[in-house]
């Protein structure tokens, strides 16, 4: 989803900023939003009733499609935002589904709210935060196994999702990851969110769009 | 609504507003947002005798009051174009005119892509873009006079259809390069692509986008559009297509007031796709509001 | 505060921090408002042989993050600096340095200016404005490359004192320009000046700007002011000053990391004044968090 | 007093826009402000506790310098402005000169509020409206008289500033005109605001520049 401002404004943002759906409550749509410049941080000062731009939803989302058993999701940082929504929803497409969630912060300050957390997504995530001020210590990808997990889904920082790509790749698990790209226009138009694929069956590779291509890819299509 | 339709290129653009080329993709990709068939037409992303991947990523970053863009011309190429794009815009847009923008390297790529269309129905012309900053050489043919006469007379040759050149500002003297397409047979004129520029973030060093260099477009460059507009329209006689930093009304009318026949938008779509209708309402309530009952009759009414 | 100090020209700049031409009068305006002698230095409002008036009003207005001025280079002339400007200069800026821009018409003009002021002390150096769009003439020898050189060789020949060409970014290749300056003499460039703009008020259908057209500066220009700070740094081993956008640390930040020595400010002092002590600070404050010793570190260390 | 927003946001307006101190109480300015545009519009719509930049006071104001004993103030529109300040102080500089102000606007609707206008200056504004639909009907220069009036003081419209302008020159009475610029530095040093004047003892045109050497300028000094 793309939230903007409009340009009458020469406001800052001045293009849209991608955002995932974090959740969707009787019609509403909620955002998770990690203030970091500009854009998150106007977002984040909104007042009800203020107006803002929303273009969405757009591109390829998470699939649950190979009807898993057990799956994992692993969070790192803002990158929780599409895994709020997700266990609730993985509980209604697939009701025998195990889903866990293992979240990944620098500290116990940059913590979402655990209750709140449990409470959105209805399941316990497995914190983690980098000096260990909060839940386990580490990086997320430092234990993870992914034995008897069925399908992987990640979204966080690219070196997480390096990580977590290759473990999936070695042990065979189906593993989807988000990716994040510049964005301007989110649908299509401007070839500007580029993101480097590779067709698994031909080797092929080729420039696809992360915002409508994307921004969830398989791992077998990210030639990392 | 006031009927907002006019003669240009001999054909008829049900209003004025048209979306610049590299930011409508083929026009399929808007479809379900607005309704493209409404709009005077669109420009298609640039067509080269090749796929080309484009530039490396990030080709996107923001400016103030607009942007960077550094895609590389990235498109499916003369055949790809015929084969995945026409036929989804032979089917849909047979309201709004339809330009093909064409780049190249050498006359030879022109004349290639050009001769190429000829055959094909469902768009109107060619928009030749000689000014894209975001490859090497991109603005080779629009920044030298001689190299320009020879490009537009080769095209000319090679098509009946309408041939509109799409002009760099980055010339001491657009006016120049709008007397040589003239003289050379072109149609029309499309002022302007982008400003070359470039971002650095400092906390890395390095430069935000990937090739280093990019073009500006947005608001931020709308009263060198309008400048440009205006020199480009006072020194020929063809029609002028006005682009750049369109995001409202206003900014489309004082395109047409400064010579614009036809005007072209592009980055603010990004910013809300919904520009580009609510601009031709615009344009509309303007018109009522102050008697004008033919769009003709604001194209170079800039009043001394 | 890191000591920000550098050597350029010759001379110590406490700071790489300069008002721009144009935009602090001849620094005296700025005194009580803050501490100009606290500054990098100082560049004057261009200085022609004669006494001018400049172009009609309007003269200012604004467009999307930036503006558009038509001053038409009002000056007092060479006489009514040396009287009337100078001893306030000589008495007040005894750290910021002082650079003098120089206009004019023909290469006398220029000449006549620069030996007219060479015996004075309280100055560095001149300033060549050989870009400005807002008279008649004013780019001339900006976009011409075969005047530029005469001209630069003349001043050369005219004066020991340092010499910089300031140019304009409305030609296809800054480097070119460049390049001529260096090979005949000059011992630093200023980029960049103005881009030609207009904006139409389209309820009265008149340009807004009395003369029609004027000179875009402001945020709106900064990355275009990057881009060409970057290939006039990487072309010649001159000294360059970067101008055009700036209104915070990390926009001088940009510019110093393309390669420029020393960075002008003017638009956004307008907007704040205490927009260039503050860019010095958030300097300091860079250099400091990311162990930066030496400004000269940051010059052109643009990483590939 | 020039009135921006920095140039971080871009915001519009991105020039600051010149505003006359309509009140100063306790130390705090008051500005009087007829919504137009975006700066204006942006000032308007400030909270408590939300930040602008002020730059000021600039420039030459209004002089009561001669000991005028009759001073008359027109007001056009939001030309009122500096009249709201300027009674007060006239009476507390010159206690024995009488101060009216004629005050005229298009319609009953953009009249400031006539109370308050009398608790902030002390005295009753004459109003004017051109539909008559409040006080006097017609344009405020119809029935100017300055037969005993020492010293006119104009701020308004240009075609209203000309026409007292010409009716002061008629009568000999001392007149100051406030005139209106485009501005950006507000400080002189752009030589942006430049506004025709005309030595009287000499008959030299020149430009001045309105933020620092203006913007009240004597009627002879203004050549129209
Ligand atoms: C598919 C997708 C989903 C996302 N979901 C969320 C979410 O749910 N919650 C959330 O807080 N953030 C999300 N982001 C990140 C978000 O789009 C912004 O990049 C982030 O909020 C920082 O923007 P800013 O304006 O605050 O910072 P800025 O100051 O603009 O930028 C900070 C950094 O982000 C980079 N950046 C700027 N613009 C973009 C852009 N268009 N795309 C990518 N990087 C950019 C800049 O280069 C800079 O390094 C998502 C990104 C993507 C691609
Ligand atoms: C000395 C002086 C004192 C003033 N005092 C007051 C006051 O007390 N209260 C008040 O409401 N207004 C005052 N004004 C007018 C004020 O500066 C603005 O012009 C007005 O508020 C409209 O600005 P805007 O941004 O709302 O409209 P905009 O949409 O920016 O502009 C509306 C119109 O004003 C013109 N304009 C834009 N910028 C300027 C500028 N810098 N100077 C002059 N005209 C401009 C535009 O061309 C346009 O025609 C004063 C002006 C001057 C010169
Ligand atoms: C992402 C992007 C891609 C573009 N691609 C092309 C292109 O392929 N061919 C072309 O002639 N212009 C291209 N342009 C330039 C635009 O058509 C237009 O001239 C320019 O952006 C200025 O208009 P704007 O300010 O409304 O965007 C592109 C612009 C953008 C932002
Ligand atoms: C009001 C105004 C007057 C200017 N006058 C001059 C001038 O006399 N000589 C000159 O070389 N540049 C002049 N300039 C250009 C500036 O020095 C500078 O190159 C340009 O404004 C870009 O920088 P900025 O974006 O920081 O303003 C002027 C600019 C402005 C806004
Ligand atoms: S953001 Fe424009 S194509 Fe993806
Ligand atoms: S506003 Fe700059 S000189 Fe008056």
């Amino acid at each position: 989803m793309m939230v903007g401002y409009g340009s009458e404004g020469y406001a800052v943002p001045f293009l849209p900023r991608p955002n995932s759906v974090a959740a969707t409550i009787d019609g509403s749509v909620g955002l998770l939003i990690r203030i970091f410049g500009e854009g998150s941080r106007r977002l984040a000062q909104l007042d009800a009733g203020d107006s803002v731009l929303l273009l969405g939803p757009l591109g390829v989302g998470f699939d649950l499609g190979q009807a898993p058993r057990k799956v994992l999701c692993v969070a790192g940082g803002v990158g929780l935002a599409p895994f709020i929504l997700l266990p609730r929803w993985a509980r209604e497409a697939l009701p025998d589904a195990e889903v866990h969630v293992l979240y990944g912060e620098r500290d116990a300050a940059a913590v979402f709210d655990a209750g709140k957390l449990r409470e959105l997504t209805g399941i316990d995530a497995e914190i983690w935060t980098e000096d260990g001020s909060l839940g386990r210590k580490g990086r997320i990808t430092d234990g993870l196994e992914l034995g008897d997990i069925d399908l992987v889904l990640a979204c966080g920082p690219t070196p997480m999702l390096k990580a977590v790509r290759e473990l999936a790749l070695d042990s065979g698990t189906a593993c989807q990851l988000a990716v994040e790209e510049h964005m301007a226009c989110g649908m299509g138009t401007c070839i500007g969110c580029i993101v480097e694929t590779v067709d698994p069956t031909t080797g092929e590779q080729r420039y696809a769009r992360a915002c409508i291509e994307g921004p969830v890819f398989r791992a077998e299509q990210l030639p990392w | 609504m006031v009927d907002l339709s006019l003669q240009v290129f001999g054909a008829t653009f049900q209003n004025p507003i048209l979306l610049a080329s590299g930011t409508c993709g083929y026009g399929q990709e808007y479809s379900g947002v607005i309704d493209v068939d409404a709009l005077g037409g669109i420009v298609t992303k640039a067509v080269t005798p090749k796929r080309r991947r484009g530039n490396l990523p990030t080709r996107i970053t923001e400016t103030p009051a607009g942007m960077i863009n550094s895609i590389g011309l990235a498109n499916v190429g003369l055949e790809g174009f015929k084969r995945e794009k026409l036929p989804w815009i032979q089917e849909n847009l047979r309201s709004a005119q339809v330009l093909v923008n064409v780049a190249g390297w050498t006359v030879e790529d022109f004349v290639g892509v050009v001769e190429g269309l000829n055959e094909e129905v469902g768009f109107l012309g060619y928009e030749i873009n000689v000014s894209c900053p975001n490859v090497k050489g991109g603005t080779l043919f629009g920044t030298d006079e001689k190299a320009l006469a020879v490009l537009v007379k080769a095209l000319r040759e090679s098509t009946s259809r309408p041939l509109i050149i799409k002009l760099t500002p980055n010339v001491p003297d657009i006016g120049v390069f709008a007397e040589i397409c003239e003289a050379n047979g072109a149609d029309g004129l499309s002022t302007i692509n982008t400003f070359p520029g470039m971002v650095i973030d400092v906390d890395t060093r390095r430069a935000v986008i990937g090739n280093e260099t990019g073009g500006v477009s947005g608001p931020a460059i709308l009263p060198m559009g309008v400048y440009a507009t205006r020199v480009a329209a006072t020194r020929v006689d063809l029609p002028v297509i006005g682009i750049g930093g369109v995001r409202n009304a206003k900014d489309a009318l004082q395109y047409l007031l400064a010579g614009a026949s036809l005007i072209q938008i592009g980055t603010a779509m990004f910013v809300d796709p919904f520009t580009a209708p609510e601009v031709v309402a615009g344009i509309s309530e303007f018109c009522e509001k102050h008697g004008v009952g033919e769009i003709s009759e604001l194209i170079g009414a800039l009043e001394a």
